[in-house]
């Protein structure tokens, strides 16, 4: 029986489920054991489970994850936490040299099950380095895999996907998920890793998103509707594995692509996924396709700088408008200095 | 735990304790202010922690750096800098120090030798270590800073940074503000029993000393020797002061009821506070108390002035969100540049 | 006047030069004064310049990423050196939280005006964890330049145009290149960031590379030519900044496109470049573009695996003629396992 | 600068030398094979370095954990690694131990024990602590050791590693070969004068102990105390051995005419060769020479055949190339693990 939950009980439910199963999981990072459980999603689970089995971790990002790497190949199925993907940069050494290289490169005789979830900040002034989104980074790594998950069902699908998974994992939660919402069946199930989800069918223009985006394109199909324009709206839900033929699929039928990203534009996913389909068939696309990404810019700190800096759903708007030769006045997409636009509702007030 | 002064030093009390009060009664604005919500960045209040930067940088001039990492507010105003731009940059302003690009987290104060704060534990450790090279590879007479926090330590670039300082003889201090926790983690979960920073960091071979960080005039009696050392060219120095943070992680409240810690070891420490044991102090080598009220209502014109400028400053605008990702052509090479004076080791 | 020189005597003159004319101009990296001095590239510059501003350093690649940082803070301007892109990963923090952001984040005060230059590995089984190509990585962060000669006078003129930047670049050479010989010009030049070159022109399909894969895209071009397709080669010279108008108007002519990359290919450089040309107009592509990339896995070490790894000028022939309609027995494009492909040329033996 | 031994020990010391000549004539065989240019990458030979791996693995069993770096081969045959199958995989054939994908830097024997080799410094001394967090966990008596120059020591991560194993007391061994260089680099340019590895490590809290990395025996006697204390569950114990490379630091040939270190300098450390004063001491002991004889002599018909091995087997095929990219799904979860027995901390 399917109940709504928010993303971070969903993620709550999988780690406890995970845990339950599999005596060989076990949980560590930074805060994982303390009252505020990362945004709820580990609460509760050290008083039931144990010390022994949920643990807190120095700040040692880099050793800490070779410490998870060393306790799976004895092993043990880690799942690792960083509050956000920018204090993982230390130990990317141990997740590209190592994790993602192990089974590899001894010929197929070592195993690293370990998932890292990584927080992608946003909103109430995280700033340069608090908000980045490098998945585009992780998904350049061959070994690696790379989940992004959009609702609640997912999240909790998808997460016990990865514990199960015998390779390293990089999962992504964007932090404006947390308090979102959904109906999420009971008990134990999974969601299969690259395969992208059609999360609201259309013929006119395919709108690609990942993680958070996802809520905007559907806001903008939305939007679209009235203009008798159908977006379909396709939720990757792993970004490596890449579900190339549900994108190509779609855009043969619509013939119009437009990529929301979370990440900076240039190098990032968008270009991997405007690629795939201009090389299966440049002529499949009836206009030239977009990217609706952040600018190539850190992120600035100033909420009114943030407004001008993350796309919406108007982005997308515009965008198809555009491929449709229908513009948009530039005006409509500025928003006024004083709109908060750096909250994912009212309720989340404070910095994170 | 009582301060211990002799005849000269109730000016120099004093002194510290007017820096003492500044900030606390700029960090305690902020967080009245806070729930305004006009303050749209995270903000790590030093409330409680007030005696390091004070008494360390009571000996720095502004040709000397510094550098911190999230909780810098103590260390920015102590340091020297501007706190009309401070206060502006939280409040995302253009005319904020950092032109509302960085927030709370991210200060800089070129003016005032504070040459940055970034929140990534550890990070800005071996770039105070490099800013020390600089000045000693260009022959300057400076010494570099750098603040931290006891989970910092904890982080292996600290190691790196410290092997780093000493094979080179860097002019650069190490402080760690040891207040028990990194966020909600106690030292328990994070390190051996009976670890003690400075020990750790003597293993490399610096000079090291720790002390009682709610004590100014203790905190200002070892940075000074320490720091009489370094510019003697003796090499880098480590301290480590006991300390508390009272106020929550991030952000403006009280949080002892989540439980991580014990009410009582809050008041304990709160018994500490360093401002009254300096007023303590001060009330006992006779200071009048119509000077320490007039020095504890000084900074409130000020802090209101600054608020003021803040909130009247205009917000950066479209044209300011793409400017300064890359900075301008280089002048051509400065010949005035003084000779490296630094010698090969 | 230019005279024949290597890419590595090319760079030893450029960093002799940029010690001589600016006192803030240091040296530092892992075996930079060593008698190999970097393949050649440092040597002699210590005994020149002195031990105060050539030297080496502890192996601590991130704490020394810092220093780098905040000694360019303090008015010097360092180059760095790492003989592997691989080792570079322990300080992928400092060089992308830190190096990358500071002028932005800081509203403009503070700037990082610093080189660090990273060798690309490859051959003799230097494998997994010597032999990474993530040019795409440091690509998609902005705030950071990323350069790729792919000659010896633009080895040299890149590298100075580089110290004299202020800001963050992160260069590579590609190992294979360290021997090749071209012309030089003598004394102090420089060779403007972020401007492409059009090493062959041509006016049937593009080749886009850089670094070493020029070298192969203009041996692809000559295996054309006989077949009367003439290849224009574009060398890209820097990927941040990306010469988009150059390679869109040699594709505007040609109506091909192949990407002759060095990274693996998923999310790799060439996706950026196909959408690129795919954003600006898709119908200026008279076939699917293709891109020419190692695969997406790790490098292995085995040569006769090597060979089947790195593509070469056969497989960008093949790609073009697949382009035009004719293709090619991949039997023609599988190595002998007994071919000598893991080195440049039959002097270079051993590992590096 | 003389073995000592006590009545009973000839056997053992017999048994260690045998081990010791097996590692030398192994690298011996492969600096010899060398220049026919068909080992196609990277070898990094420990030849002068045998007594530390012989004198610690002879404590070890193959349930027990073994990681090194990039000169590892002395560890991976001294912990029980198949000979065969490591020259194959230099020899990049199908039949290596890491099925021609790793080669001479990826050395691995799960049978051994022994985890993995990797040849970024530094970077397996975590994977070693987590390999003992697992054995501890899962309830295993397993003991886990890292292996590691001194070179890695100046990686921040080594003291992450060393902060964590003593916070929750793990059953590792950290193994520093001291042999003076990084690649080219004396120990002047990377670390401060008196610097020494154990002292550093000491910083953390966990029981150190330096000796002669030289005499094999010493290294047995240190290893055997040191790997007792951990059986015993009293935490992670550092030893620090002082030892020389003979060789160049990657490759078959001697570099002393590069001039990074002096003929003086290398001549003293041969005089100080393992193996040569191992037989010294078995001499002395009244070791036949005959015996002697046959044990230098006994590796060879064993090293002969591993080399035909190798150079026989097939090489990977294309097919090959993109295998193993991904571990295939899990098997269900093992209700048989044993309960976890690992008290919180
Ligand atoms: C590398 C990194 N890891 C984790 C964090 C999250 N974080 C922010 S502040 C903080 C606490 C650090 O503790 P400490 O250094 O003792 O400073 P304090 O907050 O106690 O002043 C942590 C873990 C971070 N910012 N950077
Ligand atoms: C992180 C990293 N930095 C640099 C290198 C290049 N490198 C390979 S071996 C080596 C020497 C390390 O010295 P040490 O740890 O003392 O080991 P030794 O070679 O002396 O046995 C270096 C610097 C590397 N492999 N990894
Ligand atoms: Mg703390
Ligand atoms: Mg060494």
């Amino acid at each position: 029986m399917a109940r709504p939950l928010t993303y971070s009980q969903a993620l709550n439910e999988a780690l406890a489920l995970a845990l339950e199963r599999d005596p060989a999981v076990y949980l560590m990072g930074l805060g994982v054991p303390d009252p505020k459980g990362i945004f709820g999603t580990t609460l509760g689970l050290a008083q039931r489970f144990g010390a022994a089995r949920v643990f807190d971790m120095p700040c040692s990002e880099n050793a800490m994850t070779g410490v998870a790497i060393g306790s799976a190949l004895a092993g043990l199925r880690p799942v690792m936490t960083h509050q956000r993907i920018d204090f993982a940069l230390l130990a990317v050494e141990q997740i590209v040299n190592q994790a993602a290289k192990w089974h590899y490169m001894f010929g197929g005789r070592m195993r690293v099950p370990l998932v890292i979830r990584m927080l992608i900040g946003r909103g109430w002034g995280q700033g340069p380095q608090h908000a980045q989104c490098l998945h585009a980074w992780f998904a350049h790594v061959p070994g690696l895999k790379v989940v992004l998950p959009a609702t609640p069902s997912d999240a909790k699908g998808l997460l016990l996907a990865s514990v199960a998974d015998n390779n390293p994992i990089v999962f992504l939660e964007h932090r404006w998920l947390h308090n979102v919402s959904g109906d999420v069946p009971e008990g134990y199930y999974t969601v299969p890793l690259g395969r992208a989800r059609v999360a609201r069918p259309g013929k006119d223009v395919t709108l690609v998103a990942t993680s958070y985006m996802t809520l905007e394109a559907l806001r903008a199909a939305e939007l679209l509707a009235p203009l008798a324009i159908e977006a379909e709206v396709i939720d990757l839900r792993t970004i490596s594995p890449l579900d190339t033929a549900t994108i190509v699929q779609s855009v043969r039928r619509t013939g119009r692509l437009v990529v929301a990203d979370l990440g900076t534009r240039s190098f990032g996913i968008g270009g991997e996924i405007v690629a795939r389909v201009a090389e299966t068939d440049p002529t499949l696309l009836k206009s030239p396709p977009a990217r609706v990404s952040p600018p190539d810019l850190p992120t600035p700190t100033s909420p009114v700088l943030a407004n001008l800096y993350y796309p919406r759903a108007i982005h997308l708007v515009a965008a198809v408008r555009r491929q449709l030769g229908l513009p948009t006045d530039p005006a409509d997409l500025t928003p006024a200095p004083t709109a908060r636009l750096d909250v994912p509702d009212p309720s989340f007030a404070g910095p994170f | 735990m009582n301060l211990t002064m002799s005849e000269s030093e109730p000016a120099l009390l004093l002194r510290l304790y007017r820096e003492l009060v500044r900030l606390r009664v700029v960090e305690e604005r902020i967080a009245e202010l806070y729930p305004e919500q006009d303050m749209r960045c995270p903000v790590h209040l030093s409330i409680g922690q007030e005696a390091v930067p004070v008494g360390v940088c009571a000996h720095l001039g502004p040709a000397d750096y510094a550098l911190s990492g999230h909780r810098s507010h103590g260390h920015y105003l102590a340091k020297g800098g501007d706190l009309r731009a401070m206060l502006a940059e939280i409040y995302g302003r253009a005319t904020g120090c950092s032109r509302g690009k960085g927030g709370s987290m991210h200060l800089v104060d070129l003016e005032a030798g504070f040459l940055g704060a970034t929140p990534i534990v550890g990070s800005t450790i071996p770039i105070a270590v490099g800013a020390a090279l600089g000045a000693a590879m260009r022959g300057e007479p400076r010494l570099s800073v750098a603040f931290f926090g006891e989970g910092a330590t904890e982080e292996g670039v600290f190691h790196e940074s410290l092997n780093f300082a000493t094979l080179k003889r860097l002019p650069v201090l190490f402080v760690c503000e040891n207040n028990l926790y990194s966020v909600y983690s106690p030292l328990e979960v994070r390190q051996p029993p009976g670890r003690s920073v400075r020990d750790l960091a003597a293993g490399h071979g610096l000079a090291t000393a720790s002390g009682d960080g709610n004590d100014v005039l203790a905190v200002y009696r070892l940075a000074g020797e320490a720091i009489a050392r370094i510019r003697r060219g003796e090499g880098p120095a480590l301290l480590e002061f006991a300390t508390y943070r009272w106020r929550e992680h991030c952000g403006p409240n009280y949080d002892n009821q989540l439980g991580y810690r014990t009410e009582a070891e809050f008041r304990q420490w709160q018994a500490r506070c360093p401002l009254s044991r300096a007023r303590a102090a001060l009330e006992a080598a006779g200071v009048s108390a119509a000077e320490l009220e007039a020095a504890e209502l000084a900074p409130r014109a000020e802090v209101d002035a600054a608020v003021a400028y803040a909130k009247a400053s205009p917000y950066p605008n479209a044209a300011d969100l793409a400017s300064d990702l890359y900075a301008a052509a280089a002048p051509a090479p400065n010949p005035e540049l003084p000779p490296h004076s630094w010698p090969a080791p």
